[in-house]
């Protein structure tokens, strides 16, 4: 920790960090922030849903199935975002020892997945029309699939070590190693796709997107954001409450809530 | 108006089940991530009371 | 100074290499499980030769990497229990610089024999003559980076339950690009078009980002297991 | 930093898992004194070795070799300490000579060891299993062979857990006289000890002092 005291900025910064990240600071805000994201996501949704089910005309080429893109892409975009998220979150507690960031990045994690889970079933559902099967070897899809192999590893790691800080501190390893590599399975990936599928038609390669998809996509991508927020959120309460359990704070807390 | 009557909207020019299906289980990735979290909160208010009690008849 | 820590990397890679000679059974495995790996593919998919050699960089590349996962539990694992490792941590040389010794000492007693040995299966496996070159040299390329990133899971795992298991499923999709990179390299010199070099000076280009981080992160993870 | 003792301790706090073990934790240490930490079971007496050579990260504290922070001099604090932990660190594959020459290449920076290898094997009643490989040895002679490494290396600090576990009545007394020579030659100790020995100087640290009463 020495090596970061010497930069006064990055100081000021992990001082900023300790006093707001501070569990029992973050889990009041948390629970009045949590309300309000919740109805921003509700509001995203309800209007995304009805801009792309039934607003956006239909695709000249795909018809009515390009549909799933709305789903599909906000929640590969999400899965990527989010194991962005996590490494840095991970990154954080680890260097600098921030119980907060722990906390957040092990409850990323199985949001993450879900959106990897959804961007895989999906896609699987969308290139069965256009392809005919139901699994295509195709290179989002592929990479989608290991990124999925990359969250279910952390999230079992995190499941394997008893003690918290050891468990926080490992997946953090994990995560940055993954993060470093995940462009180059990415590029990898898209390399070895090149290859052997040369003129395959991949399912957002269209010339052009029209405005009237490109709306309904950002509201629904929004609205995934939205609600990954406000899970994040729920999620980081309890898991402060568990690792906090000892304190007197949680304990007046539990006390008062009998 | 892209569809004119509501079971056209249903039938998502053909490919009613493919649409349906992804949607489906979007939604339902959603409600489990929200689902679970609530009633895994429950249960650790439930552990902390408990643990709490058990402290407290020791004193 | 310089000399010191160089005697020090010397020191403990020829004691690895001693200590695994004496037990050369865990050598043994990992190389005999790459052999009967790869002799199981013909019985299950047919002496076909045309087959066989459309499968070979594949099935070559795949038993490589299985069998580099099954040997990193020797890594540190040993080390861990007799405390020698917890030693290694207070010595007065940089850990992640005796880390990469003894990382470099596990690929000469796994990827180094393994390569050495692909030759023979490459002709069970029908691949071409001309290919076989390139297999070990892609092999040579190859390996070290499977010793080096697996070497993050394996000090992560130390001592947790189920470690052996786990080891692979957090190592495995972090192998992908050597797969595809050597595996392609293979059968693009097994075939007539693209020429294989581009495909290794890929996996050159990887393995030299592996070293420079590999060595840093598996003693950041020697840290944390045994903190 | 004049004034300071050569190895002193401030504020410091370790946790295991979640849970602090001990806070506010200071101690002094000079040349030639030793301090004997005591405190029953799960105190965190290893967790406190275990900061203070390096091996496990404490929530806050300062702890400082000659004036600097341990954490700053990093590797070249390493090089003034010899760590014997509750695992001995002995490569069962290796003969005992085979292992202390190794801990001397690894482990000794620039400076000549202190004993030779045979000679060190000599002063431990090790002489005549020189050749044997390690894990044929008895657990009483793998933790002599642990503490040989000591005289190889020649450390300033010598932090020990349960030294005297699995030794005869013995070899207690003869590492007892071990760490009064290398006090009287200007070395530090901390030890952590259930066992009863006579070591004249040394002095007592209570580590329940520096914790919360448990619930």
């Amino acid at each position: 920790m020495g090596e970061f005291g010497g930069f006064a900025g990055v100081s000021r910064l992990i001082k900023f960090i300790h006093k707001y990240g501070a569990p029992k600071r973050f889990y009041r805000l948390a629970g009045r922030l949590v309300p309000w994201f919740a109805g921003v996501t509700a509001l995203l949704f309800v209007v995304g849903l009805y801009l792309g089910l039934y607003w956006a005309p239909p695709d000249y080429q795909q018809g009515d199935a390009y549909r799933i893109m709305f789903v599909h892409v906000p929640n590969a975009w999400m899965s990527m975002m989010a194991y962005v998220i996590m490494a840095s979150f991970a990154a954080t507690g680890y260097i600098w020892n921030v119980r907060l960031a722990d906390i957040m990045a092990k409850a990323t994690a199985p949001l993450g997945a879900s959106f990897t889970l959804t961007a895989l079933v999906t896609g699987s559902l969308w290139g069965k029309p256009m392809w005919g099967t139901w699994w295509v070897w195709d290179a989002r899809l592929t990479s989608e699939l290991i990124l999925f192999f990359l969250y279910v590893g952390y999230m079992a790691l995190q499941a394997s070590i008893d003690d918290p800080r050891r468990a926080a501190h490992a997946s953090a390893i994990l995560a940055i190693v993954g993060v470093v590599n995940i462009p180059i399975i990415h590029y990898s990936v898209y390399w070895w796709h090149t290859l052997h599928q040369p003129a395959s038609l991949t399912l957002t390669s269209q010339p052009k997107i029209y405005i009237t998809m490109l709306i309904p996509l950002i509201i629904m991508s929004l609205a995934f954001m939205f609600f990954y927020f406000t899970m994040l959120l729920v999620r980081v309460r309890s898991e402060i409450l568990v690792r906090e359990q000892r304190t007197d704070w949680v304990r007046k807390l539990v006390r008062s809530k009998r | 108006m892209t569809f004119s009557t509501f079971s056209q909207f249903l039938a998502m020019g053909g490919f009613a089940f493919y649409v349906w299906s992804a949607y489906g289980f979007a939604a339902l990735v959603v409600l489990i991530n929200v689902v679970q979290p609530i009633i895994h909160n429950r249960k650790v208010w439930r552990t902390l009371r408990r643990d709490l009690d058990r402290a407290e008849e020791d004193e | 100074m310089k000399g010191g820590l160089l005697s020090a990397m010397v020191a403990v890679f020829t004691r690895e290499l001693l200590v695994f000679w004496r037990r050369s059974t865990e050598v043994m495995t990992a190389l005999v499980f790459f052999v009967i790996v790869t002799t199981l593919f013909p019985l299950a998919v047919g002496p076909e030769r045309h087959e066989l050699m459309l499968m070979a960089p594949g099935v070559l590349w795949v038993a490589a990497l299985l069998a580099t996962t099954l040997s990193l539990n020797h890594l540190f694992a040993s080390d861990y229990q007799d405390g020698s490792l917890e030693q290694l941590l207070v010595s007065p040389y940089p850990l992640s610089a005796l880390v990469f010794a003894k990382i470099a000492a596990h690929w000469v007693l796994t990827g180094l024999p393994l390569a050495l040995l692909s030759p023979l299966l490459a002709v069970q496996m029908a691949l071409p003559t001309k290919a076989i070159g390139t297999l070990v040299g892609s092999l040579l390329l190859g390996t070290p980076i499977l010793s080096l990133i697996g070497a993050v899971p394996a000090a992560l795992t130390l001592g947790v339950r189920g470690g052996g298991v786990l080891v692979s499923l957090l190592v495995l999709p972090l192998y992908t690009p050597v797969l595809i990179f050597g595996a392609e390299a293979v059968a693009a010199s097994a075939g007539q078009g693209f020429a294989s070099v581009a495909h290794l000076s890929l996996l050159g280009a990887f393995l030299a980002v592996v070293v420079s981080f590999a060595p840093w992160a598996s003693s950041a993870a020697l840290r944390v297991s045994l903190d | 930093m004049t004034g300071h003792s050569l190895f002193s301790v401030r504020g410091l706090a370790c946790a295991r898992g979640d849970r602090t073990l001990f806070a506010g934790l200071s101690l002094q240490l000079d040349a030639g004194e030793a301090l004997h930490v005591r405190g029953p079971n799960g105190l965190g007496k290893t967790t406190l070795l275990r900061a203070l050579c390096g091996l496990s990260r404490p929530l806050r504290g300062d702890v400082r070799w000659r004036g600097e922070r341990t954490s700053d001099l990093a590797e070249e604090f390493a090089a003034e300490v010899a760590y014997v932990g509750h695992l001995n660190g002995v490569q069962g594959e290796l003969t005992a000579a085979e292992n202390l020459e190794r801990a001397v290449r690894v482990f000794a920076r620039g400076q000549d060891a202190a004993l030779g290898v045979a000679a060190a094997l000599d002063r431990v009643g090790l002489a005549r299993l020189a050749t044997k490989p390690a894990r044929h040895l008895s657990q009483g002679q793998k933790r002599r062979l642990a503490l040989a490494r000591l005289l190889v290396l020649r450390r300033p600090l010598w932090i020990l857990d349960e030294p005297f576990t699995a030794l005869d009545v013995a070899a207690v007394a003869s590492l007892s006289s071990l760490i009064g020579e290398h006090m009287a030659g200007g070395g530090l100790a901390l030890i952590v000890s259930h066992q009863a020995f006579e070591l004249p100087g040394i002095r007592d640290f209570d580590l329940a002092h520096f914790c919360k009463a448990r619930s």
